[in-house]
């Protein structure tokens, strides 16, 4: 008779500390682990993620946005989809949840360093790049400029349009965001987010990280290397169905690559050909 | 004397299967009108089983209704196999009383306990009563899941079930999965009896009308899927000439199908089964009936309860004898030879005789249909009923008491309005 | 390596001497039309002379008169649902406080008798996925270690086995404790591993004339194959075909039915979910078969990234023969043919591969 | 806190579904304490005209009344679940649909005038919005208690949409089709059954309804090759679930390429 040792999907019990509502439909969650000494041995990097549990509910992956040396507590900034989300979306301070992690390939922050940065996202696409985003403001003078881009559809659909601002007001930092639809109070471009590639001045030795629908990371790309941006040097946050985060379940291919175990994070040149070709 | 008019009107009513209401119209002394509407909306079945391949019947009339799934399948195999001349085997034919007693269990302990416990203990709902009696309403629930559960053996689930064909069965269970359940069959006995005992207790009011019990009889065991249509009046024929015997009529006063024997208004179900039936009951049930000193009367509807409460002891101890050296036979269903002609069949429905008839082209696809379900059979009987009871009780009675003595009465009969194929809507006839 | 002969009324020493080993012994046997693992009951025999007649989305059973008992080829199953079952508890949590804790199993030992050499490949790819990541799965290795195997070398090929071009077959060389070949009159055996070895030990040798008959057995096996994979890596064929119409054509008739990857022996995608008590007091959460022929396998919230039933069908078809490469070092495909055979339309993987390859 | 209010609302149908709730066994009494039970006839409480937080429908629209009343329990719920066949697609009596039902009507009952039935039998989502459907004929208890659990949480509940034949795998049932040249209806049909059919080695008919890829096309060229006729064919998609979409358009295409 051989009797099962501890399952390596067993979640771990964390509780809500916080929770801030940013816009509408995304709110942040300031969890902390319940068990002090797991927490204690609990590290990540920028670009993880971690499967939260909703109680009954069922499991997601989420991003980790907070800095690494913010722990004991993690946040998470969720955007509300669909059922998960949106049962999540409910919780409160003092609520409990499941959380087991930190799993994936996050941003190579140390290859960013002494260089230039250009972060891009796009669509609804933007907590993963947060966290890198947290982390280089947090260690300024590591890093050279850093430049951020957004595209969305709607001015509305812009998540987070105050920390935009205050951003901007940092030392080397510039922001970039374009709407393809404008609004009384967008003082942004009007237009497609390729169509700010021609405003800035990009260095070649710039590390671009880009987080968004595949669509719209494609042209970027095609713009930046275009712009001889090498392609080691572009990054980017894959999305698939997520079930295990182990690389078990299957659901997360993208091509050779579980994105869950070999990514998110995948460096462009990496990828090229499989970013290519449709339903991959 | 004040001449009273009343008119009560019961637009829903409660705890029955399917929808249907009741009217009644009282003038001073006298009771104008005792209708029990079916407003259940027609589906047409005779018409879409026109055309289908016989192999198809037993899925289709299954959805007839939903309450009693198994006794549609079984009139329809049954009148299919006598026209093809099927012979199945002895295994074959257990197992179907096995399947029938399942239906059974479920429906006579649904019944019990669902909707007419309620009424004797004054409760809206079996939840509710549970809070007073939580003991008694979960051993009832006990009993309809074993009954379930004995269809589900054969037939996967047991709503809707898949497994009945005509010729057998399309598996068979393991032997496992049968000892699984057969070791759960002496608590459900168990508890049946004290069920039994218990339902024994209760005063059930006095009544004694004249009219006559029918259901199938056999040579020798309690009827289900075999015998001659009987009656507590001398009747005794095969059921082939039950159409030379029973009509069914549309009558002034409702636009139901009603069903009538030579005229008369009769009773079919546990009741009529029973009575009829009394020498072929297992023996367990007779000893607890003798006990309690009661004799059941076909004219008595409260007495249903009882029978039903009988006659779910009588098939868990029927299913277990059956299942006790159970083996999974190589083959679970007979070769079919098709033929044109006339299949006709009768079973005992949870509810009373169930008769199918069906004309069968040389393709094996059925040309007519025709189905005559044991609430039809029952209605005419019930608005009798009815009479009888709120004269007897008291026309001048507040409104409230002969409302609920009027939905008591309904529900004693069981009526599954579902079995729509008969039933009209009856509110374009109302004044 | 050590040979030993057992006769056919003999094996019931084996079976006791296994008996001493597991609690549990499978054998083959023909049900519901197919040959399936079962347990054998004490007293109880394995029986003889089932032999399958297989083709594409055909399988039926013959009874003939021979006297072996492993004259068919192969079944629906092969290891994957006892080491993978199709349904199964990961953990179950708690409402009060959100406490989660290990669904206990108790794994029996279980012998199994009558393993085929493809499903002893296959079983090696899934130890490679379960157990050999950062994060082995530990009920995939409970349910492994339970395992004691017999092997049995392949007398005859069915007419949907192409193991011999992907080298996985028809004799049994790797991951067995105990390997049969099967004569008329008994049983030629060997030993995969130690334990196998010392379970062995007491039995006679066998003899040239055994030996020879044996192995021409595998050699008539193999010469039954009509079946192949080309013999060169398909990554580069598959690779640059991505785009091809090919996978038009084969959505066509394809069902998005799923069966091939139930039946595929290496198949292991699964999806989780929660199921909840419905009073609200625990959850438990389960894994179950999946497959890339679903929407949901490739859903992310909005899009199903592979709509189509051609990019599903690529999926598969790209993921087994050449991603598998990339992941586990080897094709994912053992040859063994039951997405062949169990295809309710008959779609032939080494059909599509010949197809792509200009055939 | 309130408890939800619930409401089981009856429309054309033969009661089957309703049992799924009314055969949760013990269970039904932990539903009673979860919820209010303010309107369901079958079991007790009646006041269809309620406001409820969770109405569930079972049965079909098919009479002057019901076009009406749906229009109703649409407005007092705020949440509204169709159960099964009847309700979410029309049901087997939506096979009048294709015939002229008023002829049917008369060859049942000899005063037709009586009978106020529409032509048609259509899905409760051809008149209100529906929040969720759970398809089946009938729906069981395992599909009403994950739903019902859901929305207690909160949140929407889960379509099992993908091919029957993946959960008969999971159930280790030999393919029919494979083993028997049986023509079934599996590929084509959603889970939730638990492929009952497949188990006891029969083909199935499609009581779940369509899944989410149906490519007739292909499975019904096979099945020729079975030597199953055009008739046949055409009957096994024009069964309990003949008004689904799906079904509807395989049966015209069988009509128009069977012969080709
Ligand atoms: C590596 C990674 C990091 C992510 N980080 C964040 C983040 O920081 N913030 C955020 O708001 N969202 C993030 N997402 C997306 C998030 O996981 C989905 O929005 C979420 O799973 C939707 O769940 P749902 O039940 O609300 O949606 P539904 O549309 O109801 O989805 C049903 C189920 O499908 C699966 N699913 C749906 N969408 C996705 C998806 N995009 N990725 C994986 N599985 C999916 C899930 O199992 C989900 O429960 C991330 C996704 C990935 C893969
Ligand atoms: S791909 Fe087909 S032949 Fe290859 S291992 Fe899987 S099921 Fe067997
Ligand atoms: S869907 Fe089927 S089981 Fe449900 S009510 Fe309609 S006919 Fe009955
Ligand atoms: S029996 Fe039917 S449901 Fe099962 S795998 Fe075969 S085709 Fe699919």
């Amino acid at each position: 008779m051989v009797t099962n040792p501890q399952s390596p999907y067993l979640p771990k019990t964390v509780e809500v500390v916080e929770r801030i509502q940013e816009t509408q439909t995304v709110f942040t969650l300031r969890l902390r682990f319940i068990d002090e000494g797991f927490s204690e041995q609990y590290r990540f990097q920028p670009g993880q993620f971690n499967m939260l549990y909703l109680y009954g509910v069922g499991e997601i992956p989420i991003s980790i946005v907070s800095d690494p040396d913010g722990l004991p507590f993690i946040d998470h900034a969720i955007r509300v989809v669909g059922r998960v989300t949106k049962g999540m979306a409910k919780l409160k301070k003092g609520d409990r949840l499941g959380l087991r992690g930190p799993y994936g390939q996050g941003w190579p922050m140390d290859l960013a360093r002494d260089k230039n940065l250009l972060v891009i996202t796009g669509g609804l696409g933007c907590a993963p790049v947060v966290s890198a985003i947290n982390y280089v403001i947090e260690r300024r003078a590591d890093f050279n400029k850093l430049t951020i881009m957004q595209g969305v559809k709607l001015p509305s659909d812009l998540v987070w349009r105050s920390r935009y601002e205050q951003w901007s007001q940092i030392p080397d930092t510039e922001i970039y965001l374009a709407a393809d639809e404008g609004a009384a109070n967008w003082p942004w471009h009007v237009g497609r987010v390729t169509e700010l590639f021609d405003r800035m001045s990009l260095a070649p030795d710039t590390v671009a990280m880009l987080c968004g629908p595949e669509g719209m990371m494609r042209v970027c790309i095609k713009e930046l290397v275009q712009r001889t941006i090498k392609e080691e040097f572009i990054f980017l946050s894959m999305e698939r169905n997520m079930q295990c985060a182990v690389g078990s379940c299957g659901h997360c291919q993208f091509g050779p690559y579980f994105v869950c175990k070999d990514g998110p994070v995948f460096c462009y040149a990496k990828v090229k050909q499989l970013l290519a070709i449709k339903g991959v | 004397m004040n001449k009273r008019e009343l008119e009560i009107k019961v637009p829903v009513l409660a705890r029955v299967e399917g929808e249907g209401s009741l009217e009644l119209l009282i003038e001073g002394e006298e009771l104008r009108e005792a209708k029990l509407s079916i407003f259940e909306p027609p589906r047409l079945f005779e018409k879409f089983l026109e055309g289908r391949h016989y192999t198809e019947v037993p899925d289709l009339v299954a959805r007839i209704c939903g309450i009693c799934p198994v006794a549609y399948q079984m009139s329809a195999v049954h009148a299919l196999e006598g026209l093809f001349d099927t012979r199945i085997s002895e295994w074959i034919r257990a197992m179907r009383r096995v399947y029938y007693c399942g239906e059974w269990i479920e429906s006579h302990a649904l019944h019990i306990h669902l909707l007419a416990l309620p009424d004797f203990l004054g409760y809206q709902s079996a939840p509710e009563m549970a809070k007073d009696h939580p003991l008694a309403v979960k051993r009832g629930l006990r009993i309809q899941a074993l009954g379930n559960d004995l269809i589900k053996l054969f037939g996967g689930r047991s709503v809707n079930p898949v497994g009945a064909e005509v010729g057998g069965f399309s598996g068979a269970p393991t032997k496992k999965e049968v000892n699984t359940l057969y070791s759960r069959l002496d608590q459900c006995i168990d508890e049946s009896a004290e069920l039994l005992e218990w339902l024994l207790t209760f005063s059930l009011p006095e009544s004694n009308q004249d009219f006559p019990g029918v259901s199938l009889r056999h040579e020798y065991e309690y009827p289900m899927n075999e015998g001659r249509l009987a009656s507590s009046d001398g009747l005794n024929i095969p059921v082939d000439a039950f159409e030379n015997h029973f009509v069914e009529r549309q009558v002034p006063h409702s636009t139901a199908f009603q069903c009538y024997r030579d005229d008369k208004a009769y009773l079919v179900g546990p009741l009529a089964r029973c009575v009829l039936n009394s020498q072929h009951l297992n023996k367990q049930v007779k000893t607890i009936l003798d006990a309690a000193k009661l004799k059941l009367n076909v004219g008595n509807s409260y007495h249903s309860l009882i029978a039903r409460a009988m006659e779910i002891l009588h098939a868990a101890s029927e299913a277990k004898d059956l299942l006790r050296n159970y083996v999974k036979p190589n083959t679970t269903r007979e070769k079919i030879i098709t033929k044109a002609g006339v299949a006709i069949a009768a079973t005992e429905a949870p509810r009373g005789t169930l008769w199918h008839r069906y004309e069968i082209d040389a393709d094996g696809l059925v040309c007519k249909a025709r189905i005559v379900p044991p609430t039809s059979q029952n209605q005419a009987r019930i608005e009798a009923d009815l009479r009888h009871a709120l004269t007897t009780l008291g026309l001048y009675r507040p409104e409230e008491e002969l409302r609920f003595q009027a939905e008591q009465i309904i529900r004693n009969y069981d009526p599954c309005i579902s079995c729509a194929t008969h039933f009209l809507d009856l509110r374009v006839n109302r004044q | 390596m050590d040979l030993y002969y057992l006769p056919r009324s003999g094996f019931s020493q084996l079976i006791d001497v296994l008996r001493n080993h597991a609690e549990t012994i499978m054998v083959p046997k023909a049900q519901d039309g197919a040959m399936v693992f079962s347990e054998l009951d004490p007293g109880e025999e394995i029986e003889a002379g089932w032999q399958e007649v297989q083709d594409a989305g055909r399988y039926s059973l013959e009874k003939t008169e021979s006297p072996r008992w492993f004259k068919w080829a192969t079944g629906p199953q092969a290891l994957k649902p006892i080491v993978y079952p199709p349904r199964e508890a990961l953990w179950r949590v708690e409402k009060q406080g959100i406490t989660f804790e290990s669904v206990p199993e108790s794994v029996p030992a279980t012998a199994i008798i009558g393993v085929r050499a493809c499903d002893l490949a296959a079983l090696s790819l899934l130890d490679k996925h379960f157990l050999g990541s950062q994060f082995p799965d530990t009920a995939y290795k409970s349910r492994r270690d339970s395992l004691f195997i017999v092997a049995v070398d392949c007398a005859r090929s069915a007419a949907t086995c192409f193991c011999v071009s992907t080298g996985d077959g028809p004799s049994a060389t790797q991951g067995f404790d105990i390997a049969l070949s099967e004569l008329e009159d008994g049983f030629v055996l060997r030993s995969g591993s130690a334990r196998g070895e010392s379970l062995l030990k007491g039995f006679s040798r066998a003899n040239e004339r055994q030996i020879t008959l044996s192995e021409k057995q595998v050699d008539q096996a193999i010469s039954m194959q009509t079946r192949q994979l080309p013999a060169q890596d398909l990554r580069s064929l598959i690779n640059k075909s991505l785009e091809s119409d090919a996978w038009e054509a084969i959505a066509a008739r394809c069902l998005s039915c799923g069966n091939c990857t139930s039946v595929c022996p290496t198949c292991f995608c699964h999806s989780e979910s929660a199921l909840a008590e419905l009073d609200g007091s625990s959850s438990t959460q389960y894994r179950e078969w999946d497959s890339c022929f679903t929407q949901s396998h490739s859903y992310i919230h909005g899009i199903v990234i592979r709509s189509e039933t051609a990019t599903r069908y690529r999926q598969w078809f790209t993921h087994k023969l050449a991603n598998w490469h990339e992941q586990y070092g080897r094709s994912g495909c053992v040859g063994c043919g039951r997405c062949i055979s169990w295809c309710p339309v008959g779609i032939d993987i080494t059909q599509e591969v010949a197809t792509l390859n200009g055939n | 806190m309130m408890k939800p209010r619930l409401a089981v609302h009856k429309f054309t149908s033969c009661d089957g579904c309703q049992l799924a709730i009314l055969n949760m066994g013990e269970e039904l009494l932990t539903l009673a304490d979860l919820v209010d039970i303010v309107h369901f006839a079958e079991a007790g409480p009646v006041e269809p005209e309620a406001q409820v937080d969770i109405a569930i429908v079972e049965g079909s629209v098919s009479t002057p009344d019901e076009l009406e009343r749906i229009k109703r329990v649409r407005e007092n719920s705020n949440c509204l679940i169709t159960i099964g066949a009847c309700a979410t697609t029309g049901g087997i009596q939506a096979l009048r649909n294709h015939q002229d039902s008023s002829q049917w009507v008369s060859d049942i009952y000899p005063q037709a005038q009586f009978i106020q039935s529409l032509n048609t039998s259509t899905a409760i989502r051809e008149h209100v919005r529906v929040d969720f459907e759970l398809w089946g004929c009938p729906v069981n208890s395992r599909q009403v208690k994950a739903m019902l659990r859901s929305l207690l949480f909160g949140v929407s509940p889960i379509d099992e949409k993908s091919s029957l034949c993946l959960e008969c795998k999971r159930q280790q049932n030999p393919c029919v089709v494979v083993t028997k040249q049986e023509p079934c209806m599996g590929p084509l049909t959603r889970t939730g059954c638990g492929a009952l059919c497949p188990h006891f080695g029969k083909a199935c008919f499609a009581c779940y309804g369509p899944s989410e890829t149906v490519n007739s096309h292909s499975l019904v060229k096979r099945y020729q090759g079975f030597g199953v006729s055009k008739e046949d064919m055409i009957r096994r998609f024009n069964h309990i679930q003949n008004n689904a979409a799906a079904y509807k358009e395989s049966v015209i295409n069988i009509a128009r390429n069977f012969d080709e």
